[in-house]
Order: C-alpha cells, then sequence, then structure tokens
C-alpha cells in the first residue's frame, strides 16, 4: 500500500472523525460518560493507608518522557493523586530518570496542591532525579522506599524491562502498589507484585475520568465507538466468511477491504 | 605458549572478565565498584554516539550539503544551491538544547512540535498499513461454507475463430471479418483491422508486426497502429509437434519434443532443456553450453500423449487424466483426472517460492475450467492434485491462457477473461474450533475496553469478565517468553566467562 | 502565551501535513491526470552546451542517462541518476547520450563489435566504468567492453518536450485519441494488476499498456529528503544526552566522597568514548582502530551485556516472590506462564515426548504453541487494535496541537 | 511440619542468585544435547530462505549490538552460517540502530565466510547503517543503491569490480526474503519495504516479544520468526538435518545455550512452585498456632 485507496480514506474518516467530533463535543463541555475504574477508588484507598501509617507516597511517571502519551495520561493521574493526598495531608515523592521531566513534575504537584488549597504540602514534597540510567533508577527508587518508610506506591506511565525492578521493590518494602502502563509486556510483572493494576487502555480512561481534561476524555470515548465500528465490521466479516467461504465479498484480495 | 604470549593476548579477555564480575558483585551487596562501572558505561556510551553519530549522519547528510549549498551560492563549486536551507535546520536544531533552560524552555518545544508533528504524519500509513490485514485475517470461518470458491469474472472478449496471440500487454483475436487488438488489464480495444476472409491458422508475431494466416495469404498488421502492411508470403499449415503460443502442441508418433528454456537447474543457473518421449516415459536433455546431455527421466504414470510447457512444471497428459513433471527435478509431483478431456494446461499463480499457490488450469474445448493443486501445498494443506474450483465458460473455445494469475478463454461467440482466486486453506473440525476460540477471545478483549456506555446489557459485563480472563492468559504467556530472554543475556555471559576465560586460563595452568 | 501556542501549532501542524497528503493523496495531481491506453509517444529533446561551448541535441532513449553530481556520504563526488521530467533548464548534468561494445579503434575513430563506426558529436567523449573522470584511452581498452559516450558538466540550455498519445475510448473515434505533451515534472505511470501503479519514462510504455499522465504532486519526489530532514534534525538533539549528564555529574564534582570520584570517572569515560569514536575510523590494521575496537568490544560490550544480564537474577527471585497464587487470575496467569516456559525447552518433550504420535497435540510445545497461536495470538490482536486506535487519536492530538497542559508545547 | 516449610516462603535472594548461577554455568563445562521440537515459524521461514534462487539475495537487517546479543547473536549466526555453507547471496543492513550494529554483525559474516571460504563482495556486502525509517525503508525497496552509495567498507555499491554481489540488485524485486533481526524489530518492514508485498519479512527477535509476532505471522504479513535462542537452536537443527556434515557447527551458540537456558528455566519453575507450598504452608501454620 503506497497511498491510501478509497477503503483506507473510509476508514481514515470514519476513526479521526469520531475522535476529532468526541474531542470537539468535550470541549463544549458537553457532559461524556466515562465508566470508574476499579483501580480509582484503590487510590484512594491507598492514600488513606499511607495516611494511617504516616508514611509519604511514592510517583514515578514511567520511564519516558512528555513526547510519550502514556507519561501525560500519568500527568492526569498524579493531579488526581495530589488532590487526594491534600485531604488527607500526605507528602509525595516522585523519582524519575530524566532531568527533562523534573520540571513538569514539579509544576504538576505546585499546581494541583495550590488548587487543593494545600500549597505547603507542595514544598514537603519533591521530585528527585536519581540517575540517567534506568535501572540505576529503578534500583534508587526501592532505596528510597525503604529510607522514607514509604507505605504507598503508584506506577504509571510508560515502563520498559525496569517494571518489575520498581514493584519487586515495593513488595519487598510492603507498599501498597497501584499501578498502571500500556505497556503489555510489563503487566505480567505487575500483575503478579502489585494490588492494583490499570491495564493498556484504562490507563487513558482513567486519566480522562480523573481530571475530565476535554481532549484526553474526547479521544477516549472517540476511540470507543471506533472500537465499537470495528468490532461490528470483524463480526459482519466472520458472518461473511461463514456463509461464503475463501471467495467472501470482504476478503482482502478480491474483495472489499483490497489494498 | 609461553605465558608471556598469554598475557599478550588474554590481558582484554581478563578485562572484560573483571568487569562482568565486579557487576555481578552488585547481586550480593551494593558497592561502589558496581557504580563506577555504570558510570563508565554510560560515559563511554555517550561520548561514543556523540562522534558516531556527527561522522556518520549529521557530517554527510546535513553538513556537506549546507556546505555545498552555500559554496553554489558563492558561484564557485557545483551542487545545488538549495543545500544552503540545511542552515536553518540547524538552526532549528539549537532549539532542542532550550530544554535545559526554564525560561526559554518554550523555544525547545518547537522543535519538540515538528518531531511530533512528522512522527503524527507518517503514523496513520503505519498503523493501517500493519492493521488493515489484522482486521481482514480475523475474519475466520466458524464453520464449512456451502459456497465453492469460483474464478471472479473480469471482462468479456470479442470473438476469435482461431488461436489469438497472446502478448503482453496486447491480446490480438481474429473473427470472421476482423482482427481485434486488446489490452490485457481491463479488455480495453486498442485497435480494430478488417480482414479479407476468414482467418485459416493460429495469429502469430513476426517481429513488430501481427500475422495472420487467411487461406493463401498472409495478412500482416503492424501491432502498433494495427494498420494493415503489404503482406508476406503464405505461411505453411501448421505442422504438428510445433510448440505454439499457447504451449500446448500435438503428439504424433509420441517421439516429439518441446524445448522450452528457463529452468532452475538443481546446481543453480539456468538450463535450456528439450523434453521427448519414448515409449511413454519422458526425458529432459539439457542443451546449454555448460552442461550438455542427460537431465532427468521420469516416468508420467500416463502415457505421455501431450507434452504442456508449465513453467517450473511439465504437464504430460493422455485423455482426462494428467501428470504434473517438476520441470528441474523430474520427479512427479500430482497426478489427477479431470472431468472433460483438457484441450488446454497451464500452470497459474507460481510466485511462492515454495509449490504454495501453484494451480494447474485445465480448459477444454466445451468451455469447462478447471483448477488442480500442481502440487502438495504445505501452507493451505491442500493435497497434490485435489480439484480447486470449477467454472463454465458456457460457449465453446478455441484457445485458453493464463497470463500473471488472470486466465483468458475464447472461442467464436466471444470470450472472458476470470481472475484465478487464490488456494484456499483446507480447513478441518480442528481449525474451526481454533476459530472459535479465537473470534470469541477477539470480540471479548476488545469489549473489555469499553468505557463510555452508560447502559450495558447484562451480556456485555459478563463478556467483560471473561475478557479479563483471556487478557490474563495472554499476559501469562508474554511472561513465558520473558523468562526466555532475559536468561539468555545472562547465558551469553556466563559463556563468555566460561569459554574465554576459565577455558583457556585452566589450558595454560594445566596445559 | 497564545502566539507562542498558535506559532507551535502551526508549525507541528505542517510537519505532519506532508507525510499525511504523501500517503492520501495520489502520485499525480487528480483532476488534471489524463488516462488511456498508450498508443504511440513523440520524444523529448534536450539541448545541451558542453563546457568548451559546443551545442548538442539528444534525443531522449532508453540509452540515453542524465546525472546530477552529488556527495555521498563519504564526501566523495558521486553521480545521481534523473528522471526526464526533473530536467530543468540552465542545470549543470553529465549527460550518457549512447552505450556500445568496443571492438577496435582505426583512425582516431572508435568501431563497435559490429564493425559499424561511433561517430562522436563535438563535446562528446568516451567512457568506461572505471575510466573515472577521464576519457578512456582507446589502447588500453580490450575489445568486448561496454563503453559509454557522454558529455560531462553539460549545461542544458533547452528542452523541446515530446508527447504521449492515449486512447479513451473506442478504437476508431478519433476523438478517443488525446496527445497529451510532456513537460516539467509530468509524470508516466504504468498501471499494474495489482498494487500501486509504477512511474516509467515514456519510451518504456509498451502499445496497450494503461497510463496515467499527469503532473506530479512532488510529494513521492521528495519523501528521501523529508526522511534526510527527519533523521538530522533528530540526531541535531545529540548533545543533550551529554549536556544534561555533564550538569548531573558536574553537581557531583563539587560533592564531597564517592559521589566525587563517580563524576570524575564518568568525565574520563566520555573523553575515552570521544576518543574511540574518532579512531573507529581509521583503517583497520592501526593502533588507534584497534584500541578503537577494544574499547567496544572489551569494555563496552561485556559490560553492557552484563548489566542487562541482571536482569536474569532479578527476574527470578521477583517471580519467585511474586508470583504467588493470591487471586484466580494470577494462578490462570502462573499456569499459563509455566506451560509456555515448558513448551519452549526441551523439558516440554521429556515429559511429555512418551504420549504417542497419534495424540501429538498433548505434547507441552504443542500445547504451548496452540496458546501462543489462538488464544494469546487474539489477546494480542485485539490489544494491537485498542492501540491502533490509541495511536490514531493521539497522532491526531499531538498533529492538531488539542493537546494541553504543560507537557505538549501547549498552554504555559 | 507447615512451621518448617514455611520458611520456604522466604529463601534469601542471593540463595536464587546462587542456584541461578550454577544451573545456567554448569552446564557449559559437559556437552549434553537434549531433543528439540521444532516450530512451524521456524520452518517456515528457513524454507524460504533455503530455496532462493540464483539471481536474488537475501536481505538482512540486523541491528543488534552487547545489549541484545545474548539472542540476536545466535540467531544472526545461525542465518549466515546457513547461507555461507549454501553460497546464497546475502546483503546486511542496518537501519536507525545502535552505529555499532554494523562492526558486530560483520565480526560474525568474516569468521562463518573463513570456514567455507567466501568472498566478501561476491558472497556477500554490508552496507552499514542509515536513520529514517520508515522512511528509509521505502527508499530501500525502491533502490538499495541509492540509499548506500557506499558500503560497510567504503567501496561504491556501483562499483561492479569490487562489489560484483550488488551488479544486478536493485530493489524489492531482488530480494528473496527481509531477515530483521534485533531485540524488536520494526513492524514498519512489513507495510514501506514493499507495498507490493512480493518480499516475505522473517523476524528474529527477542523471544519476550516474540508474543506479539504470532497475529502478523497468522495474517500472512510475516512469513515466519526466530523465537530468542530457541529459534536459532531449531534453524540450526534444520539446517544440520537437511545438509549433514556439509554443516560445521563448531562456534554456533544456538545449540549450545540451549541447555543451559533447559536448566534455568527449570529453577524459575521450581522456585515458583517452591515459592507458592511455601505460602500455602505459611497459612497452614498461622492457622495451627490460633488452633
Amino acid at each position: 500500500m503506497d497511498n491510501a485507496n478509497w477503503q483506507v480514506l473510509l476508514l481514515m474518516v470514519v476513526f479521526s472523525g469520531l475522535v476529532l467530533w468526541k474531542i470537539a463535543s468535550a470541549k463544549r463541555g458537553q457532559g461524556l460518560y466515562i465508566r470508574p475504574i476499579p483501580g480509582l477508588n484503590a487510590i484512594e484507598e491507598a492514600v488513606g493507608r499511607s495516611a494511617e501509617l504516616g508514611g509519604p507516597l511514592l510517583f514515578h511517571g514511567g520511564v519516558a518522557d512528555f513526547t510519550n502519551v502514556q507519561t501525560l495520561a500519568a500527568v492526569g493521574i498524579l493531579e488526581h493523586i495530589c488532590k487526594t493526598a491534600a485531604k488527607y495531608g500526605n507528602r509525595i515523592l516522585v523519582t524519575t530518570a530524566m532531568p527533562v521531566m523534573v520540571p513538569i513534575w514539579e509544576d504538576v504537584i505546585k499546581a494541583s496542591f495550590a488548587a487543593a488549597g494545600r500549597p505547603e504540602l507542595a514544598s514537603q514534597s519533591e521530585v528527585r532525579f536519581i540517575s540517567p540510567a534506568g535501572d540505576l533508577t529503578a534500583l534508587g527508587t526501592t532505596q528510597v522506599l525503604v529510607d522514607e518508610k514509604v507505605s504507598s506506591c503508584f506506577l504509571f506511565g510508560a515502563y520498559d524491562y525496569t517494571s518489575l525492578l520498581y514493584s519487586e521493590g515495593g513488595q519487598i518494602a510492603g507498599c501498597m502498589q497501584i499501578a498502571g502502563t500500556s505497556d503489555y509486556y510489563q503487566i505480567p510483572f505487575f500483575v503478579a507484585s502489585c494490588d492494583y493494576v490499570v491495564m493498556v487502555e484504562e490507563l487513558f480512561a482513567c486519566s480522562a475520568y480523573l481530571t475530565r481534561e476535554p481532549t484526553m476524555l474526547g479521544s477516549v470515548v472517540g476511540q470507543d465507538y471506533g472500537k465499537l465500528f470495528l468490532l461490528l465490521l470483524i463480526l459482519t466479516g466472520v458472518i461473511c466468511a461463514t456463509v461464503f467461504g475463501p471467495s467472501n465479498p470482504l476478503n482482502l484480495y478480491e474483495g472489499i477491504l483490497r489494498f | 605458549m609461553s605465558w608471556s604470549e598469554y598475557w599478550a593476548s588474554g590481558w582484554a579477555v581478563w578485562l572484560g572478565a573483571f568487569c562482568v564480575l565486579a557487576i555481578y558483585s552488585y547481586l550480593f551487596r551494593d558497592n561502589p565498584v558496581y557504580r563506577l562501572m555504570m558510570q563508565i558505561f554510560i560515559g563511554i556510551n555517550v561520548g561514543y554516539a556523540v562522534v558516531v553519530q556527527w561522522k556518520d549522519i549529521l557530517y554527510p547528510l546535513w553538513w556537506l550539503p549546507m556546505m555545498d549549498g552555500i559554496d553554489a551560492l558563492l558561484g564557485c563549486g557545483q551542487g545545488s544551491p538549495y543545500g544552503a536551507l540545511w542552515v536553518l535546520v540547524g538552526f532549528l536544531g539549537l532549539l532542542w538544547y532550550f530544554q535545559l533552560s526554564r525560561r526559554y524552555l518554550w523555544l525547545s518545544r518547537i522543535v519538540i512540535g515538528i518531531t511530533v508533528g512528522i512522527g503524527a504524519g507518517f503514523t496513520f500509513k503505519s498503523l493501517f498499513g500493519q492493521n488493515i490485514p489484522q482486521v481482514v485475517d480475523s475474519f475466520r470461518p466458524l464453520g464449512p461454507s456451502a459456497v465453492a470458491v469460483q474464478p471472479r469474472r473480469l471482462f468479456s472478449l470479442p470473438p476469435t475463430v482461431v488461436p489469438p496471440l497472446l502478448d503482453e500487454p496486447l491480446l490480438v483475436l481474429a473473427g470472421e471479418r476482423e482482427a481485434v487488438a486488446v489490452e490485457t488489464l481491463e479488455g480495453r480495444e486498442v485497435w480494430r483491422c478488417p480482414l479479407p476472409g476468414p482467418p485459416s491458422g493460429r495469429v502469430r508475431m513476426g517481429g513488430d508486426f501481427v500475422e495472420i494466416p487467411c487461406g493463401p495469404e498472409t495478412v500482416r498488421i503492424d501491432r502498433r497502429t494495427g494498420r494493415r502492411v503489404a503482406g508476406g508470403p503464405p505461411i505453411p499449415p501448421e505442422a504438428s509437434g510445433q510448440a505454439g503460443t499457447d504451449g500446448g502442441w500435438h503428439a504424433g508418433d509420441g517421439r516429439d519434443r518441446l524445448v522450452k528454456a528457463g529452468v532452475a537447474a538443481p546446481d543453480g543457473g539456468e538450463a535450456t532443456v528439450m523434453y521427448s518421449v519414448v515409449a511413454g516415459r519422458l526425458f529432459a536433455t539439457r542443451l546449454d553450453a555448460d552442461a550438455r546431455g542427460g537431465f532427468w527421466a521420469s516416468d508420467p504414470g500416463v502415457p505421455a500423449k501431450e507434452l504442456y510447457d508449465g513453467g517450473r512444471f511439465v504437464l504430460a497428459s493422455d485423455g482426462r487424466s494428467v501428470a504434473v513433471v517438476d520441470a528441474s527435478l523430474g520427479s512427479v509431483t500430482a497426478r489427477f483426472q479431470t472431468t472433460e478431456a483438457p484441450a488446454w494446461l497451464t500452470v497459474a499463480r507460481m510466485a511462492d517460492p515454495i509449490y504454495d499457490q501453484a494451480t494447474v488450469v485445465a480448459v477444454s474445448r466445451g468451455g469447462r475450467i478447471e483448477g488442480f493443486c500442481a502440487a502438495d501445498h504445505k501452507v493451505s494443506r491442500q493435497p497434490a492434485g485435489r480439484l480447486l474450483w470449477r467454472a463454465e465458460a458456457g460457449k465453446p473455445l478455441v484457445w485458453a491462457g493464463t497470463a500473471g494469475g488472470v486466465l483468458f478463454a475464447v472461442g467464436p461467440d466471444g470470450g472472458r477473461s476470470y481472475e484465478l482466486p487464490p488456494v484456499p486453506k483446507a480447513l478441518d473440525a480442528s481449525d474451526y474450533w481454533d476459530n472459535w476460540v479465537f473470534v470469541i477471545t477477539l470480540v471479548s478483549v476488545m469489549t473489555y475496553f469499553f468505557f463510555s456506555f452508560r447502559r450495558e446489557p447484562r451480556v456485555v459485563t459478563g463478556v467483560r469478565r471473561l475478557g479479563r480472563w483471556l487478557l490474563m492468559l495472554g499476559f501469562g504467556a508474554f511472561f513465558g517468553n520473558t523468562v526466555m530472554s532475559r536468561m539468555s543475556f545472562l547465558l551469553d555471559r556466563l559463556m563468555f566467562l566460561v569459554d574465554d576465560w576459565i577455558k583457556p586460563f585452566f589450558h595454560q595452568i594445566f596445559g | 502565551m497564545v502566539w507562542r501556542r498558535r506559532f507551535i501549532a502551526v508549525l507541528t501542524f505542517l510537519a505532519g501535513l506532508y507525510f499525511l497528503l504523501e500517503f492520501i493523496l495520489p502520485p499525480t495531481v487528480p483532476g488534471r491526470t489524463r488516462r488511456g491506453v498508450f498508443l504511440e509517444h513523440s520524444p523529448t529533446v534536450v539541448a545541451l552546451a558542453s563546457p568548451d561551448g559546443d551545442r548538442i541535441d539528444v534525443e531522449v532513449g532508453p540509452s540515453v542517462e542524465f546525472s546530477m553530481v552529488v556527495r555521498d556520504p563519504t564526501g566523495k563526488l558521486q553521480a545521481k541518476a534523473q528522471r526526464t521530467r526533473e530536467v530543468s533548464v540552465g542545470e549543470t548534468l553529465n549527460v550518457r547520450t549512447r552505450t556500445f561494445v568496443f571492438g577496435s579503434f582505426r583512425g582516431g575513430s572508435f568501431l563497435d563489435d559490429k564493425g559499424g563506426i561511433v561517430a562522436l558529436r563535438p563535446g562528446e567523449r568516451v567512457y568506461s566504468d572505471d575510466s573515472g573522470d577521464l576519457p578512456v584511452e582507446p589502447s588500453l581498452i580490450a575489445p568486448g567492453t561496454a563503453l559509454k559516450v557522454e558529455v560531462r558538466r553539460a549545461k542544458v540550455v533547452g528542452v523541446r518536450w515530446g508527447s504521449v498519445t492515449l486512447l479513451d475510448g473506442p478504437a476508431g473515434d478519433v476523438r478517443a485519441r488525446r496527445t497529451v505533451p510532456l513537460g516539467p515534472n509530468i509524470a508516466v505511470l504504468r498501471e499494474r494488476r495489482k498494487g500501486t501503479p509504477d512511474e516509467i519514462e515514456p519510451y518504456d510504455a509498451k502499445v496497450g499498456d494503461l497510463l496515467a499522465v499527469g503532473h506530479t504532486t512532488f510529494l513521492r519526489d521528495h519523501r528521501d529528503t523529508a526522511a534526510q530532514f527527519n533523521s538530522v534534525l533528530g540526531t541535531l538533539a545529540l548533545g543533550m544526552g551529554l549536556l544534561s549528564l555533564g550538569v548531573v555529574n558536574g553537581r557531583r564534582l563539587r560533592k564531597r566522597g564517592e559521589d566525587r570520584w563517580v563524576a570524575i570517572a564518568f568525565f574520563v569515560a566520555v573523553v575515552l568514548g570521544v576518543i574511540a569514536g574518532v579512531y573507529k575510523y581509521y583503517d583497520p590494521s592501526t593502533a588507534e582502530r584497534s584500541f578503537s575496537d577494544a574499547i567496544v568490544f572489551r569494555l563496552l560490550g561485556p559490560v553492557g551485556s552484563t548489566i542487562f544480564s541482571l536482569l536474569a537474577f532479578y527476574l527470578a527471585s521477583a517471580s519467585y516472590r511474586a508470583f504467588r497464587i493470591r487471586s484466580a487470575e494470577a494462578g490462570l496467569m502462573m499456569a499459563t506462564a509455566l506451560i509456555v516456559m515448558l513448551g519452549q525447552t526441551p523439558f516440554g518433550m521429556y515429559l511429555t515426548g512418551w504420549i504417542g504420535e497419534q495424540f501429538k497435540a498433548l505434547w507441552l510445545p504443542n500445547i504451548a504453541g496452540w496458546v501462543l497461536r489462538v488464544p494469546n495470538s487474539a489477546v494480542v490482536r485485539g490489544l494491537i487494535f485498542g492501540t491502533m486506535l490509541g495511536g490514531i487519536g493521539t497522532a491526531l492530538r499531538y498533529w492538531l496541537n488539542l493537546e494541553k497542559g504543560s507537557a505538549m508545547g501547549g498552554g504555559d | 511440619m507447615w512451621r518448617r516449610l514455611a520458611v520456604l516462603d522466604r529463601v534469601p535472594r542471593q540463595t536464587i542468585y546462587l542456584l541461578m548461577f550454577l544451573a545456567c554455568g554448569l552446564p557449559f563445562f559437559f556437552d549434553v544435547r537434549l531433543p528439540l521440537y521444532v516450530w512451524p515459524e521456524t520452518r517456515a521461514v528457513f524454507e524460504v530462505t533455503d530455496s532462493t534462487p540464483p539471481d536474488k539475495v537475501v536481505l538482512i537487517c540486523s541491528n543488534w549490538v552487547q545489549g541484545s546479543q545474548g539472542e540476536n547473536w545466535p540467531q544472526y549466526e545461525a542465518v549466515v552460517s546457513h547461507l555461507m555453507m549454501r553460497g546464497i547471496k546475502f546483503v546486511v543492513v542496518a537501519v536507525d540502530s545502535d552505529p555499532l550494529a554494523p562492526q558486530f554483525s560483520e565480526r560474525v559474516n568474516e569468521r562463518q565466510a573463513a570456514k567455507y571460504g567466501r568472498k566478501y563482495g561476491v558472497d556477500w556486502v554490508n552496507l552499514g547503517m542509515v536513520r529514517g525509517a520508515p522512511l528509509i525503508m521505502a527508499s530501500i525497496g525502491r533502490n538499495i543503491k541509492s540509499v548506500f552509495p557506499r558500503d560497510y567498507r567504503g567501496y561504491s555499491t556501483n562499483d561492479a569490480e569490487k562489489l560484483p554481489i550488488l551488479k544486478n540488485i536493485t530493489g524489492a524485486a531482488d530480494f528473496q526474503i527481509l531477515w530483521a533481526i534485533e531485540y524488536q524489530p520494526s513492524l514498519d518492514w512489513m507495510v514501506w519495504l514493499d507495498p507490493a508485498g512480493r518480499v516475505p519479512v522473517a523476524f528474529g527477535s527477542a523471544g519476550i516479544v516474540t508474543t506479539s509476532w504470532y497475529p502478523y505471522i497468522s495474517s500472512g504479513q510475516m512469513k515466519g520468526m526466530m523465537a530468542g535462542i530457541r529459534g536459532a537452536a531449531e534453524y540450526e537443527t534444520l539446517v544440520r538435518n537437511k545438509y549433514g556434515k556439509r554443516y560445521d557447527e563448531e562456534g554456533l551458540r544456538g545449540g549450545r545455550l540451549l541447555v543451559p537456558l533447559a536448566f534455568g528455566h527449570l529453577v524459575i519453575i521450581s522456585f515458583i512452585l517452591l515459592g507458592n507450598l511455601g505460602m500455602i504452608a505459611k497459612r497452614r501454620a498461622a492457622k495451627e498456632a490460633r488452633r
């Protein structure tokens, strides 16, 4: 496929159209519904728990920088965690392996604590750049968990092979851990070692649900409609294939969806 | 070897071994040596990468064009002056570095924006290119279907009374009164030329001309313009045993031969081969310079009355029974019976490096078209000689031939072209069971990720729960494979320690 | 500040636009493209002026090749072939007018292998593949070598464009014959039975080919330049890593104790790395090169892969600690993991090899294979589709700069 | 009894490390061979590669460096040794890889070439590294010489004297198969290299990512793959079974690494089981203690 033919163009228009339409209506302030993700009340619970135990919260925003969508989702989730933390009054530690991300995390914390009316918590919280090396940062973070007696730990964002080090560290330190990523190679480790895992697209849904930020919200909903369309297309295809066999009208080479 | 020699080559190994062990020491306790190693590693990597990236990418792709462009602008040196525009790219690139300053951070956003924009730009092509085949492959049949595979009808062709000339992109047909040339993609007419009388022999090519024997004289037509030019000498009536454009020919006393070129010889390279039939046995003889003489002899198992050139195959037939012989090995790959005695046999769809997709097309004068497996198809699991599909031209034919997966069948009442279907996969009960599992899994996983529908029927929540379970199954598989990767990194190191370090060292000590 | 945001938004949009259009637009301008069956064409004639001022008219054909002199990655000059439609008045080109096989050299003129005289027009010289920038020395070439007649450094002084005649309708009808003039950036595309049409030179067209002739959208011609722009821009950030690391370790330097030594080690390492990088480009068997190789293969190699290999140990302990059957879900995941792991290793065959051929579906490798091929691949496909839609959403948001928040250059 | 078993719930991590070390290390000292089951994904790509006609070349994109050499080196060497033995021509490139990649691949090429007496430029060529995927992939498919004016050793790719192998090689139509060997090869190869989809694509990738290639194999976009070390070992087995003595396996890594790999897996599996046993034991012990 060197150039898009009309079939591909059609699909493009449908998918992009749905997303843009929903984003637009979200910006217009039309209330879009997103079902609550079970992981969310877990966040509340974790924050409350660490308030009882009196330790700080630890948040790690993944290994990617802000050009990665998952990091943007993580930003939204950190905002929410800060707001919840403001209720219970615990401080937050953020660790990162990226000098570029330090100012951004700091901004988020300042802004959202201020918004929740507890600016002093922002000054108690801190963002720690540990090391440019991924796994040194991971090991450093587990060190922080022990030194600071962290009792709840949140891992949201893009993760690579180091995911394991973070979550295992939390396990040893006996933290309550909530993780979320859409890098599905890493999910098994989170499932095995965390108390709750926000899987793949749930991450974006979560963030959208919490922040109600129109762009994220709109595109999550728009993608949902896209998925529905795709699902129906597939079901039709399955029926065609069953009825007409190999020579079904939706077949790739002679059929409608050729490219 | 003496110790001095050993150390001359061995120092590097010892250095490597030391690094490995120093880093493994971390496993038992965090220690400065490990951190030191880490820093050294990062440092060397960064320094090295900077130089190499400059030398390999920036210097040739950016610096040189820019300098040439500037030279060209100043009037000296060659190359396009547009190259000077790379200066701007340089400025853009500088903006990256504003990420380090809080005040001018926004400047860095410009270049980030551009890179992200570019990424977004070709996301579309990548995504659709990768995923549309995925979507289509998900159309799995859940049970055997009643509808059989059929060649797809493309376009109809004007009538011809003699075998036409197929020489892509042209197909030249000769009707009672006029000759017509059509192109073979859409069947559009290119030219037509009136004939003095009904043609008496096959249409054939002579250089830039098309020659059609009409009774005594031969009509010569310029194949570019379709204009008639001075007729040449009359062509003698076709001698039997001569290979025609349709690849088929008549065997008289069974000692005729068909010479064809372009068989892949087993030693790699091209062979020009002559096939001959003697007492029902099929002989291939190489005529090309490097290897003369016997090539292979084979017993097709049918009295080879007629031979057809099938590209990678030789087709021998007697009445309704057909044998397919691999042209470069001489092995019989398939034997089968057609429902009507075929008048034309060809092999279509031979793209695949292995036999897969190779289909024998048998066409009878009555207009019955049938496709058979030329050999055992591994991928589609169709056995050799299986009847794949059947179609009816519905009118008498004078000729049929294939070109690039398309069949042309023509006769006095007009003709038609068919796109031959790809070989369908042979499915059995277990395949259908797998398809059920596949489709259900796919649907439930996709349903699991619906977020925005306010009221969902009960079934959806059920499907979603199923989806979560199946996801877990998938993640289990992910973990299983992860273990293999992670471990092989370790093995690689241990192999280094054992083979390059310990073994030579002990060998050095104990000899 | 809003104007910044707008400015960045516009740039981002433009950057993405090219690649999107390149994908969705056909190679020639839609409305103004003629389509039909090829009948005949009249060749383009290019008027050249050789460096010594001779004028030569070249009729474009299969043996004619225009090439522009450009630099290649090693800085050497190299001829880059050009399509006829890219030839424009005023540019300097190397032009191959024809090729022949050398027979002999008599009376100051070349004879080809058939004995015909190769008449050279003023300005034309004879070159061979390895004669480089100088004309061949007739006494030095063996009969049978392929030679080419070229005009080097020729200036294009004029182009008389040819035309292509297409048939679009019934053969008899005169109105159906259309003569389409060629010209700068008029592309000729030949349609294929499957896949996108490929561009050809008019003289390569055969009677009966289905052609589409029209003005290019330029998009495809500049794909390589776009790729170059992309990689250059990306690579220009190469200093970033170095700088941020430098800053970090600079801070370390000011501290006392272990950190300082670590930082010093880092800077030493950087210097080492740079030296190794520079020496990489010396020819092999020099001392410099072997130093570079030693650094790369003896230090970088072992350390790098060892650091990665630590993961195996982490994995072992982590899976021991973490993979407890806390919930049914974890249990299912673990069961699958075990099957796949055993299936991957020879032990799979040991455990289940005794089951006879007729039940070989029950062999562990086959069970593992089934899990991977059927349910797992359906799961993965489900995830892929999600990712695809996510990708489209993200691409749109970034490209149209709908993203808010400090992250994506948006609302500061 | 349960209390004693409960020890298994918290085995010190050093113990596990030590056992891993031994389980993976010891087999190197003994020459053990284990029966190997060849998966269809590997067989498919072997057959396509093995049936390369003389007028085509195998295109290998080798992007691996030290990081992933544990898996990619055996894979790359398995393929190259096969090609060298059969005398099949192949072209090595690196796209968007670590700048070191060509050095790593060339080392293997030279060792194998020495074994079978093959010549650089005639039997194989290494074109070095370029950036700019996925666009550059399309350029390679259209005209590989325009993307690589010079090879890794600095010869011009149009120089038929030095590099006769490239004489009749232009683009996609001349490639029998594309081998992309790295930790996680880019799926864009399927889309960009040849829009008409004539070139079969084969991946040699880290075991972890193979899990997500299966859908692409079933849709036919990918011909097949080598899954980690196992894949490499299978490929070697296939070559050995077909060519027997002609195939010199000295120094090939796949078959060698497979055995310790198996034992390593065994350690992990048994520790997972022990861990769970320990957990159960602990619960029981706690219950008993409460009584």
